[in-house]
């Protein structure tokens, strides 16, 4: 049946939801005013975020959140009734959740999107993006020496880009240190910097410039 | 920022790597081969084989990788490979070091440490062996950016019922303001570079140093490097002006003449055209 | 269970689409493709648009939007199976669908946007916008290409703000070209374009489309 009010017949994560619900109006699925905001949103939305727009403390808004994921995934709900593999997913990328269209399913949507694929960047530029991932913040000049040649114009590349920015500006040399953005998380597709592969230590001789290699 | 965890790209040999570097170093399709007395082979597995420490770098006659790697840079034609030449330039500038190094006139103007530093193996192995690591890994960053480029994500326009909601709009930009931020958007995007005099060794302006060498070669006479480098007090000054000469040499201004490696190096203007306007845009790669 | 193809467990509107699906990878069912669609496009499609989009037969695809509208407004499936009420609905507005966020909801996504939304331009906006002022009409990718990065969202609140506009769509490229309002000549405080400074280009370095700024 078609209810009147916005309740989870067949997707309530556990019987605890039936309460009123503080900061939303009355008879709104938590679920159902996530999925609402995340409509229209813009950026990825961090569960906090959501959180403090939805007025639900942030256990609860990170649980609803795991099971819109596995409900848009197409897992059974806790009661076992079968639910379909949404042509969509929420996915948390760059520092917050949105929803995306499922990968298998890019190539039905691509004709349909004119979306303005950025020029690749060169060899260079993504070995200089490597190094700031790795070692941010860092001066130009210290990704110069790990590089071995000048980074500026491909610095000034990263940064028209937006996939790095300004950090801070060392006081005392006056050297500006850059650090990555989360639109480089996001192009990366993951969600924080934790998820960048392991680099190893290379050769801990200590010498200088080279130790603090991480 | 977070701490990316330690440790798992084995760098010392590529074919066991965590990652695999972009390209198998033993079939590189690279054109640029090295051939010198002690070594015959692709640039790439000069690096490699450095890293693994089987081949003693001191032992490369760095003048002649370095002449082969300019007669190849020459060859060079096409976007396509630009990158390829880059690649090289990382690995070339690393053994151009201790070719400058060697160039430096001995004595009072340099310190002897900062020779003894720059012509310390190790230290040069080190930084072979940490290129090589990020190397490896923007091959990662390459893959992921193209995975996540065919991705698409929810991002439609605001329905009107919600816009109609949005505070309203609070507008405080001048008309002159205006025109400053058009200014500002269409103006190629340069880097700052404030504070740099407070560097305890102040950049040099290749540009400059371009501008002081054509002063001193545009009259005809041809000049050696150690004339050139005159009255240099800084090394930095003695490198960019040894940079500058590379970029004249590029711009076909200036021609070189060492009849032995590590020879006097004499320095002849050669310009059939030019016009001070060419020393605006060189050294831009270097971004001065 | 999570099915690895996008079969559709619970929704299936009846038997009929067991058979292999033209115009669609395979595995695929046609209501996933069609929800993947809705869920990344900005206008109202037409049932015709997506039935070529998707290669099927308008009927099919018609039938299909009925079934994803009973879906997301949480009717039972044809078996049964219950499903909740989304919070956002499909509705076909000015002869086409498109997904929204439920009526019921607004409250919710209204004060979300609310807080979300800054009462001033950010110096990305104003930039762009200057872009555009002097260079209209233009299209997206001409602004992303002279500011050196992605500006959907920036045009985006442009749009939004009112202070700019879709001039016409170039028939060959398809490319939206834009223009300013209005609007800005009031908040301006000018007549008319005419009245813009002139601004000189600091540096004629030949870029393309750069000589002919005003």
């Amino acid at each position: 049946m078609a209810s009147e009010t916005l309740t989870d017949t067949a997707a309530a994560p556990d019987g605890t939801d039936t309460t009123p619900e503080r900061g939303l109006p009355d008879g709104v699925e938590l679920a159902r005013a996530l999925e609402a905001i995340l409509m229209v949103v813009d950026e990825p939305q961090s569960v906090v975020g959501l959180a403090s727009a939805v007025g639900r403390p942030v256990k609860e808004v990170r649980a609803s959140i795991a099971e819109l994921v596995a409900d848009y995934d197409g897992e059974p709900a806790a009661d076992g009734t079968p639910r379909p593999r949404r042509g969509f997913e929420l996915r948390e990328v760059g520092g917050g959740w949105r929803i995306y269209v499922r990968s298998e399913l890019d190539a039905v949507v691509r004709d349909f999107v004119h979306t303005q694929t950025p020029a690749k960047l060169s060899q260079a530029a993504l070995e200089t993006l490597a190094v700031i991932a790795y070692k941010q913040p860092i001066s130009r000049g210290a990704v110069a020496s790990i590089r071995a040649v000048n980074v500026d114009s491909v610095v000034r590349t990263l940064l028209g880009r937006g996939l790095i920015t300004e950090a801070y500006t060392d006081s005392e040399t006056g050297a500006i240190h850059y650090e990555t953005t989360e639109l480089l998380l996001t192009q990366l597709g993951i969600n924080s910097l934790d998820e960048l592969p392991p680099i190893s230590p290379l050769l801990d001789d200590g010498r200088d410039g080279f130790d603090d290699v991480r | 920022m977070a701490t990316p965890p330690d440790a798992t790209i084995e760098v010392t040999d590529g074919a066991d790597a965590a990652l695999a570097p972009p390209t198998d170093v033993a079939d590189a399709p690279s054109g640029f081969r090295v051939s010198v007395a002690d070594f015959d082979g692709p640039f790439d597995l000069l690096l490699s084989l450095i890293t693994k420490r089987e081949l003693d770098i001191t032992e490369v006659s760095l003048s002649a990788v370095t002449d082969e790697f300019i007669s190849y840079l020459r060859q060079l034609e096409g976007a396509d490979r630009l990158d390829e030449a880059s690649e090289f330039l990382v690995v070339a500038a690393t053994l151009l070091d201790l070719k400058i190094a060697s160039l430096l006139p001995q004595g009072e103007l340099v310190d002897a440490e900062d020779v003894a530093l720059l012509e310390a193996r190790d230290l040069l192995f080190a930084r072979l062996l940490q290129y090589r690591a990020f190397k490896q890994v923007s091959a990662w960053f390459a893959e992921r950016i193209a995975a996540e480029t065919a991705r698409h994500v929810r991002s439609v326009r605001l329905e009107d019922r919600f816009r109609q909601k949005e505070p309203e709009l609070r507008w405080t930009t001048s008309l002159d303001d205006f025109a400053a931020l058009a200014l500002l958007a269409f103006t190629p995007r340069e880097l700052p570079s404030v504070g740099l005099d407070h560097l305890h060794a102040p950049l040099v302006s290749i540009r400059e140093q371009a501008a002081h060498v054509v002063g001193l070669l545009r009259s005809g006479e041809p000049l050696t490097f150690r004339q050139l480098i005159a009255g240099a007090e800084q090394k930095g000054v003695v490198v960019a002006r040894f940079l500058a000469l590379l970029e004249l040499y590029r711009h076909a201004a200036v021609s070189f003449e060492q009849l032995e490696p590590l020879g006097e190096l004499t320095v002849r203007w050669s310009a059939e055209h030019w016009s001070d306007e060419n020393l605006v845009n060189l050294g831009a790669d270097y971004g001065q």
